[in-house]
């Protein structure tokens, strides 16, 4: 009886697969649920519910379904299951529906093949399908779960807190918030990594007593290690933290849309709008102090808006190099010779020491005579303001970002595309960014199936943006997962943690 | 009792005993070399002038001296042995159990939140091995004997459930509840009349007399002395001035102060424009000259505003009644009520003395609270200047008259305000009153007062704690002069007084009232004094008044038994040798 | 005495209201509920939609009254987060919060008011000096640092009591408590004692400051004069008289305490209702933040009724007269 | 004739020579103050912080606030007795490469206005809310008494919060200023704690107005308002102290968790509670002087000021004395 103890910062809230497109709850169902797809140790895309799939026409994929798969209820998997999850991830109030095209058609070829038929040739349709998990057609009519539970339903739904999936592990217990107990699924497809019988898990919200926890041995696994414990988690004995880099990419954006700035004591126009300053406040700040001091060391600066592992050409760029004097220079052309005053927004309980980072720019910042005012707030009202629905209301902003779908096409259209005021075209660039060119760009990458020419494609818009410094990118946020000896396990660097690879001794 | 009942061994016995009160002004001497021994058997009255240490001597003998206060010489034995040495545990099982201490101040000596059964009770058990239950028998029984009506309801009561009198005659009980050996006895019958009074004075009689218990009685009632100490001592300024059998000092004192102090003391038998005055002082002071009112600041008229004059009474009260309900219950059948105020009705006329006499719970000060409209009646009206109080509405309007009424407090020690210096409580009333332009005229007059009611000016640094019983009251009295009021209530003005002081005070009541016309409703149980005082008299019982007439004649021929009833209880001094019949001036 | 009930239940239901009615006027200013409800790739239509559904598009006004008229059929909504009926998720919350308070708040009571009473005797003893300044500086560090430090000693260090959670809990009918099981009393160990600290101070120094009075009034004088036993008299009869002002405060605090153990659950991980809260607050969970409010203004109500009461109990001259 | 305890007095105030300090002796408090050490050492330590934080931009050797000064690289760096401390940060620096001592004088000036300002808010607030219902009892009390059972369901993160929205509407962009800021901080702690006063008072209210002394001011006409402030208030305030002097290191410490939640003072400009919290998260790291130092600091204020509300309260009751 082999347990597994392990600690998150926060918890899973609906199990409901469909219901919320966020990291960790995807992650933790992930061990419950199985999608066409699965992720590798590295992120490489393998057969999982599928066994094998192939684009007989640039707009047809078809998906051949491993058979003698059962549910945790013993229902058997067919296609008729996948048809369903298809329907209920694209239903009203699911909040996958970006998982699959919303034009997408499927035919059943017969019980253990599906057709999935585009409008467009797609050469990412299936990149995020490991997190789109598919769900058994009985189970959810006899439980009248078929249709995803909305945020908005007024009853609850039978979905939200039990599961029925393919996965390793099934979910046997589970207080939302305060623990959530597994256990192994004996009858599972696939041969087992791991050799656990039970996974407790429990959410604890407070790092420090997160941390105490492990060092104190109540549980063998937590994360995320902040960053500046890691020394004391490796210096205890028993326990050591493994470190990776991440995905998503913390980055700084300015609002370069609006004809005078909110938060600004410029008067009539809009200092943003010209590169030069931009390009000053890029080369204002020390990204390496800020990695040595702040980030202890965890974190790996970056000229793109994506991590390097998600584009191969990434080492083709440079930061702009850490320059005051040339900053200086830069303001004084564009005719702030002693700079501005300006606010900027940034939230504090939301990425790897967010505050500390937002005090470290303002002070780099005061250097080259922009004066910041700071505005640190937790995410909820953070967001709540720079979001769309707060009418994009800042005017300097941290904010980070990890592509669903591990490519660029997602960073260029979300962060980089053209934008009305309602957010249609860019929903997150908040700082309305514009630049026809690589909006032509984003649209033909997107349906563009070649890798080199998309490639090309990419890089080319890759290189506007950084010229133009539509956004200052600042690092990939490592992974800082605390570990005791006694188990082994894989850390992917999309922060997913999967039982599936974890040894106790 | 003589002489030849005492033993010769004292059962308590204080020696060469000096108290101190350090304070950053001084050091306050209370008591300056004191003797006394009290055999068993043997009552020990001690008099003497108010302040004089006589109380201070009681808490030295118990050992409840209160901080700053304490004994810098001398000793004090119990049936031969020291016990002022003695620690905390030993102390604590000799008092209550073999001295005991009836405290001057009974309204404030109880604990507010027990009932008295469950205080005196818990007394009894702490001392004398007694089940819950027959301690509290013993409790009713003792609440009996000292006069409470219908113990067995009373007995579950609180404190202040209870009249003036009334707590003093619980406080007596607990102190007598653990059978002591030795009782000091502090006024121990200030508040009550002069029935019960005699009541109480048997039951200690009998207490000392069948159990040899030693008793030291201090009190300022000459009466009382005459009636049933053995022997007297004689205090002043702290010091024993005089001492020896009772008949000896009454009737051919040695020292001139306590020569003086007889010849002040009251006559119930006939009335004198004046009470004698005591000559007898030691440092010269102002009290002494009689102040000329005329010129007196207390003489300056103040308009009171709209008064009828016109002959009709200035204060009339018409049907009165109040109860009190002494049990709450959910069922108003099960509730329980005093009516402490039966359908009470009298006038007063203006620059009249009105006394109200009566047993001691009867509802006098009830009455008072009533007329300066501290207690809503539950009927009945009052008239001031033919305006009626009770009806009218706005508070601004029903102060207008009160501000014309002042009040003496029954009781001297829990009516000031314990956080205030004595001055700022006596210049209160000038002060929100508007009486002086400047603060250094209040300052003044303040100090004036306190002076005329004999008290140095030094009195105002001080804080109410600091003082005496009598010291307390005299403070009151002042504040009340403070706003020169028209109708003045007195509610047992001078129970703590000791003759001196007394006649001092009551003096000056009489000048203002002769030359100011100032109307007075004067509670007290002191008949002498009432004799004095008044120009009509009503005598209460039971929350009715069952006799009005004027003073002379109700002395002369009172018509209702219980008039009369009092009026023989009123104790003499026969034996003492009387001074020629004149008033002294 | 009907009257005076069904009067403060009248009242009662008026404070209610009103709270809710801050609360709402309120919850503007927390956020916006559907960021933190969907993932951020989640399309601007789709949050729109939501926002739609959800009615918060719609005035204070009218989110009130739709709130009132439901609460009063006692529904309180499904919570944004947990996709769960709130009153289910609050009443699996409220033993584990209740249970830390009143262990707290009687920790206080046993330790602060022997504490008090002897600092009051022994004014100016070293002992109690030592016991003031202590006392103080629990209340003058800031409860997460307290609790992180005891976890850091006991749990860590010492590795003697559990640094997180609960422990084992023993469910009678739907009630969960942690005093029946060594683990669940280990886990109530450092969590209450973080709570009762503040209190604790609070009670010490008004017992001490209200028995020095009390010590020095006559009725005392009078109960040593009567050679009644040391104890009873400190605790009979002076310590009684000092019940009011204490009364009043530890009501007030086993209220505050219950509501806002907000920092001791979190730091360490409690699994009550102050944690749902917080967790509420910094999602803008409105339908539990509603209820949750709900609930606190009728503790405190409750409390201070019984609070009330207890001063009639206490003291004879406040009963009924005349 | 003359007080008998005259005699025994040997006057030295008559003896004492006439002039400021002799009339000021006169006074019970300044005697009483002049005459205990500990008093006199409190009194010593808050004179002494009071200045030195209000006196902070002469004193602090720099300028924290001033963001173009502090350098990330200068960041972490121990106290000077710890090898690789400098003298010229003698207490270290934080995360950001503030010096401590200059931040913790600049931080304490924001505590010590917050704290003493929102706890007089609340106290005077509370007396008076209280006195009243107290007093005058009826529909009134009941009135404030519901309201307070109103007030205290909302814990002061959200009262800030609701103020800071309506502030942040009424003032707008200038939010970030501290002065409204302060206002913000000030009005939610004092808000949140006025009940504790009110309740107390009231409480002890009730038995005061039964007293003899109540009685006889209302015979001698004062009005209600003078009885309650004059009378009772002074036999009243004990218990109220000491909240008071308790309450001012809770506000000072619920000041840093508001500042956490985003209202109230922006972190370029830490108050002692949030350099608190802050170094609370290099607990486990062994940056421990980043907690320490203001913690020390804010021990020492709070002791020292409850020193002298205890001894405030024992010269208000004459029998202490
Ligand atoms: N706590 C105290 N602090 C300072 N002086 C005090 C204190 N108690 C009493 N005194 C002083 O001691 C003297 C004697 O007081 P004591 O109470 O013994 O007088 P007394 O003889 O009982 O007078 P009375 O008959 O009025 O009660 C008084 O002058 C009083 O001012
Ligand atoms: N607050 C009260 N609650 C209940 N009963 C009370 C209250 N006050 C007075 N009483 C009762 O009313 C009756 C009259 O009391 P009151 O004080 O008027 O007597 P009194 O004539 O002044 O007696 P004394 O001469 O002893 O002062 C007594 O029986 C007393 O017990
Ligand atoms: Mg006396
Ligand atoms: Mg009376």
């Amino acid at each position: 009886q082999t347990t597994l103890r392990y600690a998150f910062q926060g918890g899973a809230n609906s199990l409901d697969p469909y219901s919320l497109n966020e990291t960790f709850t995807l992650g933790f169902l992930g061990n419950v649920y199985e999608g066409l797809t699965r992720r590798g140790p590295d992120l490489e895309i393998q057969p999982a519910l599928a066994e094998s799939w192939e684009i007989v026409e640039p707009t047809r994929w078809r998906f051949h379904l491993r058979e003698g798969v059962k549910f945790h209820n013993g229902n058997d998997f067919t296609a008729e299951d996948v048809v369903f999850s298809l329907e209920r991830v694209q239903a009203e109030g699911s909040d996958l529906t970006t998982r699959v095209p919303s034009d997408v058609e499927i035919e059943v070829v017969d019980d253990h093949t599906v057709d999935f038929v585009l409008s467009a040739p797609n050469p990412i349709l299936h990149a995020e399908w490991d997190t789109w998990y598919i769900m058994d057609k009985e189970w959810a009519e006899e439980h009248d779960a078929v249709m995803p539970t909305s945020a908005s339903g007024d009853n609850e739904s039978h979905a939200t807190f039990n599961t029925n999936g393919t996965g390793p592990f099934r979910l046997t217990d589970h207080e939302p918030d305060v623990r959530s107990v597994m256990e192994v699924n004996e009858d599972w497809w696939d041969e087992p990594q791991h050799n656990l019988d039970r996974v407790v898990f429990t959410p604890i919200g407070s790092d420090a007593t997160r941390v105490a926890a492990l060092l104190s041995g109540e549980i063998d696994m937590m994360y995320p290690v902040p960053v500046q414990d890691i020394e004391r988690v490796n210096g205890n004995d028993g326990t050591s933290v493994m470190t990776g880099p991440e995905l998503r990419t913390i980055f700084l954006g300015m609002d370069q849309k609006r004809d005078e700035l909110l938060y600004s004591d410029v008067e009539g126009e809009n200092p943003f709008k010209d590169v030069r300053v931009r390009k000053a406040m890029y080369q204002a700040i020390d990204i390496e102090t800020i990695k040595s001091r702040i980030m202890r060391g965890l974190s790996e600066p970056s000229a793109l808006m994506l991590s390097p592992l998600m584009f191969e050409r990434s080492d083709e760029f440079e930061r702009h190099p850490h320059d005051p004097e040339a900053a200086k220079a830069l303001l004084a052309e564009a005719g702030y010779p002693d700079g501005f005053t300006v606010g900027m927004d940034c939230p504090n309980d939301r990425y790897v020491n967010d505050e500390q980072i937002c005090q470290a720019i303002v002070s780099m910042l005061a250097r080259i005579g922009v004066t910041v005012d700071l505005n640190a707030q937790p995410r909820a009202q953070y967001f709540a303001k720079v979001l769309a629905s707060g009418g994009y209301d800042t005017s300097f902003y941290l904010l980070g970002w990890t592509p669903g779908s591990f490519d660029s096409h997602n960073v260029l259209v979300n962060l980089h595309g053209c934008r009305d005021d309602s957010g249609k075209g860019g929903p997150f660039n908040l700082g309305g960014y514009c630049n026809e060119k690589v909006d032509e760009l984003t649209a033909k990458i997107g349906t563009e199936n070649d890798p080199e020419k998309r490639n090309d494609m990419i890089a080319e818009a890759f290189r506007i943006i950084h010229e133009e410094v539509a956004h200052i990118p600042l690092h990939q946020q490592g992974l800082a997962w605390g570990v005791s000896d006694n188990i082994t396990l894989e850390q992917r660097s999309d922060n997913q943690f999967m039982y599936q690879w974890v040894r106790k001794d | 009792m003589t002489a030849s009942t005492r033993q010769i061994t004292p059962v308590l016995e204080v020696r060469g005993l000096t108290v101190e009160f350090p304070s950053r002004r001084g050091l306050v001497t209370a008591a300056r070399d004191v003797n006394l021994a009290v055999a068993a058997g043997e009552i020990l009255g001690v008099v003497g002038e108010s302040g004089a240490g006589k109380s201070t001597i009681g808490n030295a003998v118990m050992g409840l001296l209160d901080p700053p206060g304490h004994i810098s010489a001398g000793e004090v034995l119990l049936e031969g042995e020291r016990i002022d040495t003695l620690g905390a545990q030993a102390m604590r099982r000799i008092r209550g159990r073999r001295v005991a201490m009836i405290f001057q101040d009974p309204l404030t000596s109880l604990d507010p939140l027990q009932t008295v059964g469950d205080q005196i009770v818990e007394t009894i058990v702490t001392h004398l091995d007694m089940s819950e239950p027959k301690a509290r028998s013993r409790a009713v029984e003792l609440l009996g004997q000292v006069g409470i009506p219908a113990p067995e309801t009373r007995v579950d009561q609180y404190p202040h459930q209870f009249s003036g009198g009334m707590r003093q005659r619980v406080v007596i009980a607990l102190s007598l509840c653990a059978e002591p050996d030795v009782i000091i006895a502090d006024e121990p019958t200030t508040a009550l009349d002069v029935s019960i009074q005699a009541q109480i004075l048997s039951l200690l009689r009998r207490l000392v007399r069948d159990h040899g218990v030693g008793m030291i009685l201090i009190t300022h009632d000459m009466g009382v002395i005459a009636d049933v100490t053995d022997r007297v001592t004689v205090m002043y300024r702290g010091r024993v001035v005089e001492e020896g059998p009772t008949r000896k000092i009454l009737g051919d004192p040695d020292h001139t102060y306590t020569r003086s102090l007889i010849s002040a003391v009251p006559r119930p038998d006939r009335r004198f424009d004046r009470f004698p005055l005591v000559e007898y002082i030691e440092a010269a002071s102002s009290a002494t000259r009689k102040i000329d009112i005329r010129t007196h600041w207390l003489g300056r008229v103040r308009d009171f505003g709209p008064a009828r004059e016109g002959g009709g009474p200035l204060l009339e009260a018409r049907g009165l009644r109040l109860r009190f309900s002494t049990r709450w219950s959910l069922m108003p059948s099960k509730r329980r009520y005093v009516q402490a105020v039966d359908d009470v009705a009298f006038e007063i006329a203006p620059g009249e003395v009105f006394g109200l006499v009566g047993e001691s719970g009867s509802g006098k000060s009830t009455i008072a609270r009533i007329v300066t409209g501290l207690y809503r009646p539950q009927a009945g009206s009052v008239l001031f200047a033919g305006q009626d109080l009770t009806a009218l509405g706005s508070r601004r309007a029903v102060n207008r008259y009160r501000r014309q009424m002042q009040m003496i407090f029954q009781d001297p020690f829990s009516s000031l305000n314990p956080r205030m210096r004595v001055r700022d409580i006596v210049a209160e009333p000038i002060r929100f009153h508007r009486l002086t332009e400047a603060q250094s005229e209040t300052r003044g007059i303040v100090d004036d007062l306190l002076e005329h009611v004999g008290l140095g000016e030094s009195a105002g640094k001080k804080y109410p704690h600091e003082f005496s019983g009598g010291q307390r009251q005299r403070i009151s009295i002042a504040r009340a002069l403070a706003t020169r009021p028209r109708f003045l209530i007195c509610d047992e003005p001078t129970s703590a007084l000791d003759v001196s002081i007394q006649a001092q005070i009551l003096n000056l009541l009489k000048d203002l009232q002769e030359e100011l016309g100032l109307t007075m409703l004067f509670i007290s149980h002191d008949l002498p004094v009432i004799r004095q005082m008044c120009d009509r008299v009503a005598v209460m019982r039971e929350g009715k008044i069952v006799e009005t007439a004027p003073t002379e004649r109700l002395f002369d021929t009172p018509q209702h038994e219980y008039s009369r009833h009092l009026l023989d209880l009123m104790p003499r001094l026969d034996i003492v040798k009387r001074s020629p019949d004149v008033a002294p001036a | 005495m009907i009257w005076f009930v069904t009067k403060r239940f009248v009242q009662a239901i008026l404070v209610l209201v009103v709270v809710a009615l801050i609360a709402f006027a309120m919850f503007r200013y927390l956020g916006d509920p559907v960021n933190m409800m969907v993932g951020i790739e989640t399309s601007i239509e789709q949050r729109d939609k939501l926002r739609e559904q959800l009615g918060l598009n719609d005035s204070v006004v009218v989110q009130f009254g739709r709130f009132l008229e439901r609460a009063a059929r006692f529904e309180f909504g499904i919570s944004y987060q947990h996709r769960k009926a709130v009153s289910a998720l609050i009443a699996q919350r409220l033993p584990a919060t209740l249970e830390l308070s009143l262990v707290s708040v009687i920790l206080a009571l046993a330790v602060g008011i022997p504490m008090g009473v002897y600092t009051a005797l022994r004014r100016d003893g070293l002992l109690a000096r030592i016991f003031m300044t202590v006392s103080l500086i629990g209340v003058s560090l800031p409860t997460f640092l307290i609790g992180i430090l005891l976890i850091l000693f006991f749990g860590v260090i010492l590795q003697w009591l559990p640094t997180f959670g609960r422990g084992e809990v023993v469910n009678i009918g739907g009630w969960t408590t942690g005093l029946l099981t060594p683990s669940g009393l280990q886990a109530l160990i450092l969590p209450a004692i973080t709570l009762a600290i503040f209190q604790m101070t609070l009670v010490v120094r008004l017992i001490r400051a209200e028995m020095l009075e009390v010590l020095r009034t006559d009725y005392i004088k009078f109960c040593r004069a009567r050679g009644l036993r040391t104890r009873s008299i400190h605790f009979r009869h002076a310590l009684k008289n000092t019940l009011v002002p204490v009364i009043t405060i530890v009501g007030l605090q086993l209220g505050t305490v219950i509501a806002f153990a907000i920092i001791t659950e979190t730091v360490f991980q409690w699994p009550g209702m102050g944690l749902l809260f917080i967790q509420a607050v910094t999602t803008v969970d409105i339908p539990i933040m509603a209820a949750y409010l709900m609930l606190i203004a009728t503790f405190f109500v409750i409390i201070n009724l019984i609070v009330d009461m207890l001063y009639f109990a206490v003291d004879p001259r406040l009963r009924v007269q005349s | 004739m003359n007080a008998p305890d005259e005699a025994g007095i040997d006057n030295e105030a008559a003896r004492r020579p006439a002039g400021l300090l002799a009339r000021l002796d006169e006074h019970d408090m300044f005697w009483s103050f002049r005459h205990s050490p500990l008093v006199m050492l409190a009194a010593l330590v808050t004179l002494v912080m009071v200045v030195s934080s209000l006196g902070a931009p002469v004193i602090a050797p720099y300028n924290p606030f001033d963001m173009a000064s502090i350098s990330l690289l200068d960041s972490l760096l121990p106290p000077v007795w710890i090898d690789e401390g400098t003298w010229s940060y003698p207490l270290g620096t934080d995360n950001q490469g503030r010096d401590m001592l200059s931040t913790i004088l600049y931080g304490s000036r924001i505590s010590i206005l917050v704290g003493f300002a929102s706890v007089a808010f609340a106290m005077v607030l509370g007396i008076v809310l209280g006195l009243v219902a107290g007093y005058t009892g009826g529909w009134l009390d009941a009135f404030l008494t519901r309201i307070a059972d109103i007030q205290l369901s909302f814990p002061a993160i959200l009262i800030a919060l609701l103020i800071d929205g309506v502030a942040r509407a009424a003032f707008g962009g200038e939010i970030g200023e501290d002065r409204t800021a302060f206002g913000v901080l000030i009005l939610a702690i004092g808000l949140s704690f006025w009940v504790q006063y009110a309740r107390t008072v009231r409480g002890s209210v009730f038995v005061e107005k039964h007293k003899e002394y109540v009685q006889a001011a209302q015979v001698i006409g004062l009005p209600p308002f003078l009885i309650v402030f004059r009378h009772i208030l002074p036999n009243v305030m004990g218990p109220v102290l000491v909240i008071a002097t308790i309450q001012l290191a809770l506000a000072i410490i619920t000041e840093a968790t508001l500042s956490f939640l985003g209202v109230g003072v922006p972190p370029t400009s830490p108050s002692l509670g949030t350099l608190i919290r802050i170094g609370n998260d290099f607990l486990f790291s062994g940056e421990w002087w980043i907690t320490v130092f203001p913690g020390v600091a804010l021990v020492l204020l709070v002791l020292s000021v409850n020193l002298l509300g205890d001894w405030l309260r024992d010269i208000l009751n004459p029998k202490l004395k």
